[in-house]
Parts: C-alpha cells; sequence; structure tokens
C-alpha cells in the first residue's frame, strides 16, 4: 500500500503573550493511499491543528511549524507557499467543522463554488457554474441551479456543510481532510453527511482523514484510527485492533462518553472528568495523569515513549488496559 | 418586508433632521440676549421689534420652529444680517457648499484608498514589522492635529518646492488640472487623521475576519493569498469601515473650518464658523441643517451600499 | 498565568504613567510658570540652558509648557471620554438590551448629535454657555473647563454609545443570553454579568483611541478661540505654534511629539488590555 | 528709507521735518522707467474680513484698502498729511470755518452710471450723520455718526455744489470729511438701496465690484474711471483684483513665497517676525508705513476702579513700555511718549506717566487709602489670539509687578468690539486713534461730539449715544474738550498745534489714558507687481506710499502675462 502523505515528527508551536505553546508535539501519522484514517479526541487534543499543519494551512508570525510532511511523493514541508498552494483542492482539500462560518457569508453559493474551479481548473464561467450545479447535484442538494444563486445565511446546516463538501471535491482532490464534519449538525443529518462523504470517497478514489471526537463514528467510516491527547498521538492502530484490543485509559474514557443527543449544536465536550493539561506548562510526566483513575506514581513522573504493541498498534501509556500491576480502585 | 425597513429608516432619518434643526432654533431661544439685539446692534426699539416679528421669534419656540420650517423647505434659508440690509444664506451656501462636498468627496476617496490596502496589508502581516511600522506610523500621524500638517504642507509643497498653489479654490470648470492642483492639499491633510482611524477600524476587522473558517477554507481551495485577502476577507470586513466613513460625513462637510481658512478653500465650515462668530444664529441654523440632512443622505446611500456589500445585514435588518 | 509584557508596553505604561503624574504633581514642579514670559529668550532653540526645550515666539517656555499642558490635556481627555464612554455605553447596552420605543429614542438622539459636526456643536455649546451677564467679570477658568469638557463629551457619547449599543444587540442574541433570561435572572444581573464584560473590549479599544482624538480637537478649540484661553493645553501649544512653522519649528513639533507619545501609548496600553479583558482573544 | 519711522523720542520741531524728508523719500522708486503695462489681475492676501459696505460696517485697515479699490474719497490726503480735493473739484470756506462749499468734480460717475453731483453728496453726508429719513429701515450711520455730529445741514446750492453748516468751527473739517479714508464717495443708489446697501458696494473708484463674501473680495477694472495717467492712458492698468482674507499669518508669508500671492498685508501688532522675514526676501519688496497708529489702553471713567484718578495713573505709571516693546514688538516699534505718536499735531510729552514702578505702587496705595479696596480690574482679550493673550499676560506682569490684580477676560472679537462701544469694560486696549492730524482722534477723546448742539437731528433719537460712544474711557473732561474746540477754530497753524497740545497735556495729566507702543503696517509685493506708489493725486502731490490701508492700486501694473 503507498502511502498518500506520511507525517514525520510533526511539532507546532504557538508564540502567545504567555510563553510559547506546543499544540502539536512529534506526531507521526501515516495516511494509506485510499484509506479513511481517523484522528479522535477532545476539543483542544490538537487534532486539528495537526492536520491544518500538515496542510500548511497555519499561517501568522506567531506560528512555528518543524518536521516532515510527505505528501504524494513530494516534501510539502520543503516547499514554498506557492507550491504547496498548487496542491490544494486538486491534491488535498478540507471540509470545516462548522458550515456557518466556513462559508463566506457575503458572496453566492455559486460564486464559492465556481472559484477554485476557475482558479485550478482553469474552466471559463459558464463551464465552471455548470459543473458546480453538477456538483451540487452530486452531494445531493435538490434544485442547484437556484441553490447557486442564494447566500450560506439562505441554507439549512446540513446543506451548507453538502456545499462545503462539494467545494472541497470540486478540484478531484487525492487526499480529503474532514474536519468534524457532522459536530455541527443535528444527529439525523449526521449520518447523511457521513454516508455522503463514504460513497463519495469510494466513488472518487480519495484517500480520506477524519477528524472527530466521536469514537462510533470513527468505527463505521475509517480504516485506521490514531488518539490524539495534549498534542501528541497517544494510541494508533487499524479501527478493527483499536476496538479489539484498546490500550489507552484516554481511548476507553471517549469511547465511554458518547456524545449527548440534547447537546445543542457546537457546544464543546466535556467528555471527561478533569482538563487538559496546560499547554504552556506541561506536567513533566503523563499528560493525562491528573484525570486517570488508574495513575501512578510513575506517571506523574516520566513522561511515556510511544509503544508498540504489535500489528502496527501504538499506545503511549505505562500503565496501559489489560496490564497486570494492581490499580486503584 | 424590505420596503418597510426603507420606510422605517427614513422615517428615523427625517426625525434626525428635525431634531437637529429643532435643537438649533430652541439654541437660539435660549441665547442670554435677544437675538434681534444682536442682528442689529444700534438699531431702534421698534427696528428689533419688526425684526423679532420678521423672524418670528415672537411665536414662541414651537410657532418660530414652525415658522423657519415652513420657510426653509421652501428653500428660504433666512438672511445673514448686516447693518444695512441682508444677505439670503443660500446664495452663500451656493458658492460653499460644492466646494465643501467637493472637498469631503475626494477626502474621502483619498483616505479610503489609501487605508484600504495599509489595513488588509496589516492585517494580514499582523504582528510582524511591517504592521507594526504601519500601525505606529498611523498613529504619529494621527496625532498631528490636520492644520499642521496643512502648514507643514504648505512650507514644503508649496513654498520650498513651489509645486502647488497654497491659496484659493478653483472650480471644475476652470480646468481639471487647475481644479486638481488647489484641492491637493487641503484634501491630504484632512485625509491623513483618517486615513489612520479607517486603517485602524479596517485592520482590526480583517484580523478578525482571516480567523474565520472561510478563510482558511478559501485557502484551503489554493486561493492566492491576495484574491483570498481581496475576493474573500475584505468585503465582510468593510462594513464597519463604510460606515464610519459615513459618520464622518458631517464633520468633513461642516468641521474643516482650521484647514479651510489656512488654504483659502472657504466652505461650509468657514461658514459656519463665521455664522457664530458673528452671532448670525438663524443662519447658523439653515447652515447646521443642511449639513445635518447631507450627513442623513450619505448615511442613507451608506445603508444601501452594507446592504450590497454584506447581504447578511440585509437580513438583519428584517429581523431586527 | 502572568502576562509578560514586552518593552513597548512598559514605555506605553511608563509614559502613560509620566503624563499622569505630570497631570497631578505638574504644579508641584519647582519650574516656572508656563505663562511667564521669558523675554531674553525669544525663539531660543531647543537644549538652550534653562530651556530645555527652547522658548516659543511670544516668550513661553516649552518645556514648562509641556509640563503644565498635560494637566489639562490628560484631564480634558480623561474626563470627557471617561464621561462620554459611560454615558454613551449606558444609554447604548440599556437601550439595546431593553430595545422598543427606548432604543428608537436613544438611537435617534446618537443620530441627532452624530449628524452636527463635532466642532461646531463644541463651538455653539460654548458661545451659549461660556458667557456671562456681567461682561467685567471674567467667565471662571473652571466653567470653560466645564464647558469644553461637556462639550467633547456630549461629542463622546454617541460614538461610544453606538458601539456599545451595536456590540449589546450582537451579544443579546447569543444563546447564553437567552438562556439566561429564561431562567429569570434579573436584567441588571445578565447586564453587569453577562454584556458588560462582552461588551467592554471593543469599548475600551475606541475609548483609548477616542483619547487622542480629543486632545487634538481640543487643539482645534483653541485655535477657533473656544478651548482654555489663559491655561496650557499641549493643543493650544500646537495651535500658538502654528505661526512658528517657518522660524521656531520646535514650538510645532515639541507639544506634537508629546501628543503622539501619549496617543500611541494610549492606543497600545488599549490594546493590551483589551487583550487581558478579552478571553476570547486567549483562544487561538 | 523705513530708518526714517524707526526712531524712538523726537522733539516736536522736528516732526514736520521728519514728515517732509519722509515724503520726499518715499516718491518714485527705482522703477520709474518702465511705461506701465496694461492688464493682468492681482491676488492680495489681507487680514481683516469684509463685515459689509454700508455705513456701519466699518472696513478695518487691511478690508479698508480692499474697499478703497471700488470706493474713493471727497478728498485725499498727501504724503505730507495736507488734505486735498479729489473726487471733489474744489472746497471754499468760510472765515469763521462755520460754512463750507464743496464742489464736485464734473463727469466722474459711479459704477451704475448715475453721476456724482451735488444731490449725490448731500445724501453721502447725510447718510453719515444719520439724517436720512427713509421708508422701512434707515441706513444707520454707525459710529461715523459720531464723526460728523458737528454737521448742522447740508444744503445743495448749484448742481454741482453743496454747503455744509458747522455747529462749531472747524478749520480741519476736510479732515473730517476725509475721515482717515473712511468717508467713501457711496452711491446713492447702495445707500438707498435698502436690504443690498451692505453687500453691493458702488463707488467711483478705479475698479469695481464682482463678488463679495465675509472672506473674499473680487474687483475688476472700471472701464469709465475717471482719471487717466501722465500718458493719457486711461486707469487703471488692472484688469481685476482679488482681495482674500487669510487670517492665518503662515498663509500670507506661504501665499507670497508659493506665488499664490502678489502681494500680501501686514501688520506689527503680532506679526513682526514674518514682517522681518519678508524684508530679507530678495525676490519680495516690504513697504512699512509710519508709526501713525496709537493703539491706546482706554479706563472706564463711568465703573470703578478707574472713575478713581489713582487708578488710572497707577496703571500708566506701571507700564514698562520699552520692556514690552522689545520683548512683544522685538524694537520694530517705539515706545510710547505720549497718548499719540510724533507725527501726530497732538503729539506732547508733558504730562504723560512714564515707567516709574515707585510711583505706580504710591498711586497704588493712595487708591486703597481712598477707596479701601485693593486696585482690581478686568481686561479683555482675544481668545484664540496667542498675540492678543501674550499681549494681555505682558501687561498683566507689569500690573503684578505693581500691586494691580488684573484679570483676563477671554472674548471674541465680535463680543469684545460689541460690548467696547457701549462702553461695559472696565479697561481694554484697542486701536482707534491714528494719523497726523485730529480728525480721527479727538472724537474718542470727546464727551459730545456734536459740540453740545442740543438741536442736532440725532438728539432725541436712540442715536444721540453717538456722540459719545466713541470715547472708549467715557469721560467727560470739559477743560481739554474746550481746547480742542478752541484748537479746531484757529487758523494759524502754529497756533493751533499748541493749543492741541495743550489739549493733550491735559488729558495725559488727568491719566484719562495711556498707550504702550505705537504700531505701524507693512506690505510685501513680488517683484512683478509694479508702479506702486508712482501715482500721485489727481492736483499733483503725491499719497503717502503706505498706511493702515495699505496702497493705492489706481497706477498698479504687473509685469508678465
Amino acid at each position: 500500500m503507498n502511502s498518500m502523505m506520511s507525517i514525520g515528527n510533526l511539532h507546532v508551536r504557538f508564540a502567545t503573550p504567555f510563553g510559547s505553546l506546543e499544540a502539536v508535539r512529534s506526531v507521526d501519522l501515516e495516511i494509506p493511499a485510499g484509506a479513511s484514517v481517523g484522528i479522535v479526541g477532545e476539543s483542544g487534543s490538537g487534532k486539528t491543528v495537526a492536520c491544518r499543519a500538515a496542510m500548511g494551512l497555519l499561517s501568522g508570525s506567531n506560528v512555528q511549524r518543524d518536521g516532515t510532511v510527505v505528501f504524494d511523493g513530494k516534501e510539502l514541508t520543503a516547499m514554498t507557499r506557492e507550491e504547496v498552494r498548487n496542491e490544494f483542492g486538486t491534491g488535498m482539500a478540507m471540509i470545516f467543522q462548522d458550515p456557518m462560518t466556513a462559508l463566506n457569508p457575503v458572496r453566492r453559493i455559486g460564486t464559492q463554488l465556481s472559484e477554485s474551479l476557475r482558479l485550478r481548473l482553469g474552466m471559463d464561467k459558464k463551464a465552471a457554474l455548470a459543473r458546480s450545479a453538477e456538483l451540487l447535484s452530486l452531494v445531493r442538494i435538490p434544485d442547484p441551479e437556484a441553490m447557486l444563486k442564494k447566500f450560506p445565511y439562505q441554507l439549512s446546516g446540513g446543506m451548507r456543510q453538502r456545499v462545503m463538501i462539494a467545494i472541497a471535491i470540486s478540484c478531484n482532490p487525492k487526499l480529503l481532510f474532514a474536519d468534524e464534519p457532522t459536530t455541527a449538525l443535528d444527529v439525523t443529518v449526521q449520518a447523511q453527511i457521513l454516508q455522503l462523504l463514504s460513497e463519495l470517497r469510494r466513488d472518487l478514489k480519495m484517500s480520506m482523514v477524519l477528524i472527530t471526537h466521536d469514537l462510533g463514528v470513527v468505527a463505521n467510516h475509517t480504516d485506521f484510527v490514531a488518539v490524539m491527547y495534549a498534542g501528541e498521538v497517544v494510541e494508533q492502530a487499524t479501527t478493527a485492533e483499536l476496538f479489539a484490543n484498546m490500550k489507552m485509559p484516554y481511548t476507553q474514557a471517549l469511547l465511554n462518553s458518547i456524545p449527548n443527543i440534547e447537546m445543542k449544536s457546537g457546544e464543546r465536550l466535556q467528555v471527561i472528568e478533569g482538563r487538559l493539561p496546560n499547554p504552556v506548562d506541561r506536567p513533566k510526566g503523563c499528560g493525562f495523569v491528573t484525570r486517570c483513575s488508574y495513575a501512578q506514581q510513575k506517571c506523574h513522573d516520566e513522561h511515556p515513549p510511544l509503544l508498540d504493541a504489535g500489528n502496527g498498534h501504538l499506545y503511549r501509556c505505562w500503565y496501559p488496559l489489560g496490564h497486570t500491576i494492581a490499580r486503584k480502585p | 418586508m424590505r420596503g418597510s425597513f426603507w420606510v422605517k429608516r427614513l422615517a428615523q432619518l427625517l426625525i434626525t433632521v428635525f431634531g437637529v434643526t429643532f435643537g438649533c432654533s430652541l439654541l437660539v431661544q435660549l441665547l442670554p440676549v435677544s437675538p434681534a439685539e444682536i442682528l442689529l446692534p444700534v438699531g431702534s426699539p421698534e427696528e428689533r421689534d419688526l425684526l423679532t416679528k420678521e423672524i418670528g421669534l415672537d411665536r414662541g419656540p414651537i410657532g418660530y420652529y414652525a415658522k423657519w420650517l415652513g420657510e426653509f423647505v421652501t428653500g428660504d434659508f433666512g438672511d445673514i444680517y448686516y447693518s444695512g440690509g441682508t444677505e439670503e444664506v443660500s446664495g452663500r451656501l451656493a458658492t460653499a457648499l460644492p466646494r465643501s462636498l467637493l472637498l469631503m468627496i475626494y477626502t474621502q476617496i483619498v483616505a479610503l484608498s489609501i487605508a484600504i490596502p495599509l489595513g488588509v496589508w496589516s492585517a494580514y502581516r499582523v504582528g510582524r514589522r511591517a504592521d507594526k511600522v504601519i500601525s505606529n506610523t498611523l498613529f504619529t500621524m494621527s496625532s498631528i492635529p490636520n492644520f499642521a500638517i496643512a502648514l507643514v504642507l504648505v512650507l514644503i509643497v508649496g513654498v520650498r518646492l513651489q509645486w502647488l498653489p497654497t491659496l484659493d479654490y478653483q472650480p471644475f470648470s476652470a480646468g481639471p488640472w487647475e481644479h486638481a492642483k488647489h484641492m491637493i492639499m487641503p484634501v491630504l491633510s484632512l485625509s491623513v487623521g483618517l486615513v489612520a482611524s479607517y486603517t485602524r477600524l479596517l485592520r482590526a476587522d480583517m484580523i478578525a475576519t482571516l480567523r474565520e473558517d472561510y478563510i482558511t477554507m478559501a485557502a484551503s481551495k489554493g486561493l492566492s493569498d491576495r484574491r483570498v485577502l481581496w475576493r474573500h476577507a475584505f468585503r465582510p470586513s468593510s462594513v464597519t469601515l463604510f460606515t464610519s466613513a459615513a459618520l464622518n460625513m458631517g464633520g468633513l462637510i461642516g468641521g474643516a473650518i482650521v484647514v479651510e481658512t489656512i488654504f483659502a478653500t472657504y466652505g461650509v465650515g468657514f461658514e459656519v464658523f463665521a455664522a457664530i462668530s458673528g452671532r448670525q444664529y438663524i443662519a447658523l441654523q439653515s447652515m447646521v441643517a443642511i449639513i445635518c440632512i447631507f450627513y442623513v443622505l450619505f448615511n442613507l446611500t451608506i445603508d444601501v451600499i452594507a446592504g450590497y456589500v454584506d447581504p447578511r445585514t440585509r437580513d438583519r435588518r428584517i429581523n431586527a | 498565568m502572568r502576562k509578560k509584557y514586552t518593552i513597548p508596553t512598559y514605555f506605553a505604561f511608563g509614559w502613560l504613567g509620566f503624563a499622569v503624574f505630570l497631570a497631578v504633581f505638574g504644579s508641584f514642579i519647582p519650574i516656572d510658570g508656563y505663562q511667564v514670559i521669558h523675554g531674553d529668550f525669544i525663539d531660543s532653540p531647543p537644549f538652550t540652558s534653562g530651556h530645555w526645550f527652547g522658548v516659543d515666539s511670544n516668550g513661553y517656555d516649552i518645556f514648562s509648557g509641556i509640563i503644565n499642558g498635560a494637566r489639562l490635556s490628560i484631564f480634558i481627555a480623561v474626563v470627557s471620554v471617561g464621561l462620554g464612554g459611560f454615558i454613551g455605553s449606558l444609554l447604548g447596552v440599556t437601550a439595546a438590551y431593553y430595545r422598543g420605543r427606548y432604543d428608537s429614542v436613544v438611537n435617534t438622539a446618537f443620530n441627532v448629535v452624530l449628524s452636527v459636526p463635532n466642532l461646531v456643536l463644541a463651538l455653539a455649546l460654548v458661545a451659549v454657555l461660556a458667557t456671562n451677564v456681567d461682561i467685567n467679570e471674567a467667565v471662571p477658568t473652571w466653567r470653560r473647563l466645564i464647558t469644553l469638557v461637556m462639550s467633547l463629551t456630549i461629542v463622546i457619547i454617541p460614538i461610544l454609545g453606538r458601539i456599545a449599543r451595536a456590540a449589546t444587540l450582537a451579544w443579546s442574541g447569543r444563546e447564553f443570553i437567552v438562556a439566561a433570561r429564561s431562567m429569570g435572572m434579573r436584567d441588571r444581573h445578565i447586564i453587569s454579568r453577562h454584556i458588560v464584560p462582552n461588551v467592554l473590549p471593543a469599548l475600551i479599544a475606541v475609548g483609548f483611541l477616542a483619547v487622542g482624538v480629543v486632545i487634538i480637537a481640543e487643539a482645534s478649540l483653541s485655535l477657533l478661540g473656544v478651548g482654555i484661553p489663559d491655561g496650557a493645553s499641549w493643543g493650544g501649544m500646537i495651535a500658538r505654534g502654528r505661526n512658528d512653522l517657518e522660524y521656531n519649528p520646535h514650538a510645532l513639533y515639541i507639544p506634537i511629539i508629546a501628543l503622539a507619545f501619549t496617543v500611541i501609548s494610549t492606543n497600545h496600553v488599549g490594546d493590551v488590555l483589551r487583550g487581558k479583558l478579552d478571553r476570547r482573544e486567549g483562544r487561538l | 528709507m523705513k530708518h526714517l519711522f524707526r526712531g524712538g523720542r523726537r522733539k516736536v520741531a522736528a516732526v514736520m521735518a521728519v514728515a517732509l524728508v519722509a515724503s520726499l523719500s518715499q516718491v518714485a522708486p527705482s522703477s520709474a522707467a518702465e511705461k506701465p503695462k496694461s492688464g493682468g489681475t492681482l491676488n492680495v492676501g489681507i487680514f481683516d474680513s469684509f463685515p459689509g459696505y454700508c455705513m456701519a460696517d466699518n472696513l478695518a485697515n487691511s478690508a479698508l484698502m480692499a474697499g478703497r479699490t471700488i470706493y474713493e474719497t471727497w478728498v485725499e490726503q498727501r504724503a505730507d498729511g495736507k488734505i486735498v480735493p479729489y473726487v471733489l473739484e474744489k472746497v471754499e470756506n468760510s472765515a469763521d470755518f462755520k460754512q463750507w462749499k464743496l464742489t464736485v468734480r464734473d463727469g466722474v460717475q459711479f459704477h451704475d452710471g448715475t453721476p456724482v453731483n451735488g444731490d449725490a453728496l448731500v445724501t453721502s453726508i447725510q447718510s453719515g450723520r444719520g439724517a436720512l429719513t427713509l421708508l422701512g429701515r434707515a441706513p444707520s450711520p454707525g459710529t461715523a455718526g459720531g464723526f460728523n455730529a458737528n454737521i448742522v445741514d447740508v444744503v445743495k446750492v448749484a448742481t454741482n455744489t453743496v454747503q455744509v453748516n458747522l455747529y462749531r468751527p472747524q478749520v480741519d473739517f476736510l479732515e473730517t470729511l476725509y475721515a482717515s479714508g473712511r468717508n467713501f464717495v457711496r452711491a446713492p443708489s447702495q445707500i438707498l438701496g435698502g436690504a443690498k446697501c451692505s453687500t453691493t458696494p458702488i463707488g467711483t473708484g478705479p475698479f469695481k465690484l464682482v463678488s463679495t463674501k465675509l472672506n473674499e473680495l473680487v474687483v475688476a477694472k472700471n472701464p469709465n474711471y475717471w482719471r487717466e495717467d501722465a500718458n493719457g492712458t486711461r486707469l487703471p492698468y488692472l484688469d481685476g483684483i482679488t482681495f482674500t482674507f487669510l487670517v492665518e499669518t503662515a498663509s500670507r508669508v506661504s501665499g507670497l513665497k508659493s506665488k499664490s500671492l502678489d502681494i500680501a498685508m501686514f501688520t506689527s501688532a503680532g506679526e513682526v517676525k514674518q514682517i522681518k522675514d519678508l524684508q530679507k526676501n530678495k525676490n519680495l519688496t516690504t513697504i512699512l508705513s509710519a508709526e501713525e497708529y496709537y493703539p491706546s489702553i482706554w479706563m472706564n471713567h463711568r465703573i470703578a476702579p478707574f472713575n478713581n484718578k489713582n487708578a488710572r495713573v497707577a496703571v500708566s505709571f506701571a507700564i514698562d513700555r520699552a520692556d514690552f516693546v522689545k520683548v512683544r514688538q522685538r524694537n520694530f516699534v517705539a515706545p510710547a511718549t505720549s497718548i499719540v505718536g510724533p507725527n501726530n499735531v497732538m503729539y506732547n510729552e508733558k504730562g504723560f506717566r512714564q515707567y516709574d514702578l515707585g510711583k505706580a505702587k504710591e498711586a497704588v496705595a493712595a487708591y486703597k487709602a481712598e477707596t479701601g479696596k485693593d486696585l482690581e480690574f478686568s481686561f479683555p482679550y482675544t481668545a484664540g489670539s496667542t498675540e492678543s493673550l501674550a499681549n494681555a499676560t505682558q501687561i498683566q506682569k507689569y500690573m503684578t509687578a505693581a500691586g494691580i490684580k488684573m484679570n483676563l477676560l477671554p472674548l471674541t472679537t465680535a463680543e469684545i468690539i460689541q460690548r467696547a462701544f457701549p462702553q461695559q469694560f472696565q479697561a481694554m486696549a484697542l486701536l482707534l486713534m491714528e494719523g497726523t492730524g485730529t480728525a480721527f482722534i479727538a472724537p474718542f477723546v470727546i464727551s459730545d461730539t456734536s459740540g453740545g448742539n442740543q438741536t442736532h437731528i440725532l438728539r432725541r433719537t436712540p442715536l444721540a449715544v453717538l456722540y459719545g460712544i466713541l470715547n472708549l474711557s467715557a469721560f467727560s473732561d470739559t477743560t481739554s474738550e474746550e481746547l480742542i474746540w478752541q484748537a479746531k477754530a484757529t487758523a494759524n497753524a502754529q497756533a493751533r498745534a499748541k493749543v492741541y497740545k495743550r489739549a493733550t497735556e491735559v488729558l495725559q495729566s488727568e491719566a484719562r489714558m495711556t498707550t504702550i507702543s505705537y504700531l505701524k503696517y507693512a506690505l510685501a509685493y513680488r517683484s512683478n507687481v509694479k508702479g506702486v506708489g508712482e501715482l500721485g493725486l489727481v492736483n499733483g502731490g503725491d499719497r503717502k506710499l503706505m498706511t493702515n490701508f495699505g496702497i493705492d492700486y489706481t497706477g498698479v501694473w504687473k509685469t508678465g502675462k
């Protein structure tokens, strides 16, 4: 299986008035061609930042990115902004969490959709609009011609997300990042969107990275899973292996916290008791230690390395699930 | 729905005009000395009584205002009182208003066309050296009063370099270049302060916009930074800027007194100042009313433009 | 989590502190009053011994003017922006919160004041308010000062009021406000606990910007003869120095530098404070 | 030549000689060889605005210069100070100087084509004394009413001849008719024009009105002007002039330097620095007026504290005039040695209190002893004017040194003027007195300019206040007043001067007012402006080159396009 994207030792640091903040620490990730990889973690675990950093979408004077990202045989981290930009749309594309904020409120759907067609694929205006309508019907939007003339605020959340998917796939990308594509949507719509994404991935032969906090979503729609916590990958395996042989207490905690159906869209999940560690002033031991019911003294003192449990199953824990030492009640 | 919004907005603006003019007419009533005494310092009591009747001051605040308003809407803006006769305010405004309007429009165009690129650029480079240099330069500029800038311009461009005339106004009919030559320096001195405030407004809104997902989204489509900035980020960030520009209109029409004096571009600002210092309160009332009407008209225009620039505001209005 | 301040921030705080110190204790500094005419030093350039910043063409010592001018300039700016900001945001926040007829009255009032140019408004107010019946009794400086501050306050009220109103409108539609209302919380509580903290950052940013604007407006007013005539203010000094540009440029640029430092410092401090107050900016 | 005017104190006897030398040296600058060229327009920057052109609208200084391109005066003043007929053909007077027969020059017409004749002269004089009874609102004579109050009546005796009857004999009646260049030959059509009197000036001058505003006067050549030059060319040479009110000194200076202005006028009151700078500029010619302008400190006798002589004496002694001139005027003008300057016929140093701090303190003590109060007064100055504030502060410094409390009163110019003539201030500084004669001195020191005429036409009208309104110190001093009337009746010039000087001495010893320094005016023009001061008066003799109302534009021309 050849690699679509390979991320090596990725670090992302933000300079803030409070000091340097390391949002992503030494992340290694392999995205095989044609596969669907899930990245799971709480809000603030660094999954979105890691993906945006991998794509090269983070900019600003306060961002520092280290490590290597190889996409489709090309080393993105060694390329100029211009060269990376040429990979966007046709190579990589992204779907954002909140379709409310990710569509430009002042531009018509047609303009936003046809823009990349015209600029990236060199279509003329008419052809681009015709193709836009096709794309809209591809994502199952009824009456696509009328939709082209609308503004985002005139659409429902599900419709917006479909529009965004249409934009993302418009230039036939090889790799699609879907950053919590369903979090902001109603539960009923969530399933439809995920179904649509899976079908599109199959039909268009894309690789996909599905970022989510919902292990349930991962189980149904991905081939590989990486669990992130406090900027690090803490567990990584094929989806089947992970659910069969869970190693991390954190992953288990995630699994136990199923999103509440009554929860309002956009609201942050506080799925596990306690808080993420302060990213500026990290504890020297395991980041999960204050919230882990299995924590030992060693967890406080030493940072666990990434260990291999076989079958490509990696985890970062001194006392993984199934370990035999005595646990606290 | 939309229609009712405009009706409501128009009514609101009309009320503004009434409020301002009524306030002015109250001011005339509140004066410690009778206006007739001020307007006719060497007149006899009979003459003053006659004048009081003529102006309508004997009718009480409401009656006076009604009379003034009735005359105002028929184009009679009242008189400026001399010791020997009167002069119609409308005549004064006929020369002063075009000057002020042109001065204001040019100033806005210059200020916006400098501030927009600067604001967009410094938001794009936020926190970097370019941004810091731009911000601090602008703050320094904004702390120099426009009359000081005017005098420095006069000294350098007019006296030392002899590039431009330092005085007088020429209408457009005297030739475009002739007109422009006399407008460049007044317009520049009025623009500098505005550039600073506009850039700052735009920069702040742009920074907020650039944090939005749809900007990252646009970038992820492989668009160039330039295109992302101008096509995607600028428009949604510009509503505050244009609203603020509209708010400045009145100030530029009537408040450019000192710059008008330095360059002898005597416009409405000077007329208003002359009316105040010459105690021509009737004339003042009409002049302020005119400024207010233009202010209201420009604000209405900006409302229309804002609706076009940011369709969300249309929606918001309907909900409001 | 203590915030680390940068050198410019220290400079800005330092300068403002210095200016405020001058404003409060300037009159106790043992130097000649700003109104003393130094006949033998007319037109002296800066760094003349005894006159660090030089002397203008009327014989006024510029150093003394800067020290004493701080008082009036800072006082006028702080009071009119503070008072105008307070009244304006009070009106703006409550208008946007309660809506209805009260809101349209407040909004119309804002529009009425905004449509009259600041200078014209201040000129007219001073013309009416700062006159005395007995002509030989000078209108006391405090009354002129109050009139001036009042005029500038009236100018500031709608500017900050509109911002407060717009921000409140945006926030009062948010779920947590609606939720708080639906839980039967008192209006006063909702305003003070939920709305004000969110509206404040924008207000502070504009308020600090307004400080510079007010100082300059005061300069224009004293140029037109309605400032504090016998008082020293930086604006007044700039206005007085205007005819000296060709002969004694220092009479113009030294007060401008003092003013520029203050404006840059207030803006910088405004940014820092906004950053501290606006927790949302802490997020990435 | 300008140094001639700069000197300090001069002996009385030298005054006439100085004036004579001055007048000779002013004639014929070097450009006399060039032949005047017609055409071209000038831009002139001035420092006064145009309040209007009716009788009560007093055009001040530089605005007067502009107004005098439209208006001429019945008589003109020669460089030596003598008043000679101008629009008048000839003047005859009775032996007792109470009847004056004025004959109008034939063939002169107003800009609107109406002829200048006896009727026009009657209307002009009557309007100036407030004697016109008109339908509706009669044009007020304004302060001119006070100047002309000695006139009893005016009758036309022939088409072009008018007889003026005076109440008191007045040798210098022509000076009154001249009123320091302010008594214009106004067309009856303007005077009787009702609502347009203030805004439509119609005169006989070399230029006529194109447009006017508060800040601007545009005039164009009057093609029917009555004068021509020595070669028979129709005057004036210029096609038009634009006068612009530029209140900022810097605007006028930079306007000249940037060639936006051809001519600009300045005053030594606050613009010395700029005048000195312009004098050094090689591209400009700067001419100065004589120091014939005498700003006074008026002390109101009607109210405390200056109803007490000690108070007035204290103030007069307390002012360090030499220091004031050094600090405030860079020694550009002379410190005062009398209430009027050395060029004036009334000049007399006797009784004038020079700076003496000891005596000032004594007078303050005497005031305190008499009234039981500390000496304290308010003093208005123009708010927003640095110069005005600095002047007032400087005076305040001298007062404080003498133990007098002087409160500064910041007011707008309009307020000051409005309150000055009803004599509401305790004390104030105002430039009123000027010239070499007494027409522009006497009305300000006399309590009744009608000379006690109980049957005067204004006596029963509200305008009767005009008799005394000009006397800002609001005093009634029968001794000096009678001396002045007596001098006005004295035919012999030397004897007359003696009486005048005695009047001055009385005024000074009573400390009715005091003077700090004299004043002069400057005018700078660019090298393309020619003919300044070259054209003489119509019957020979020259004008003063430069006055408070600038220069005469009839003979001015412009080189180049």
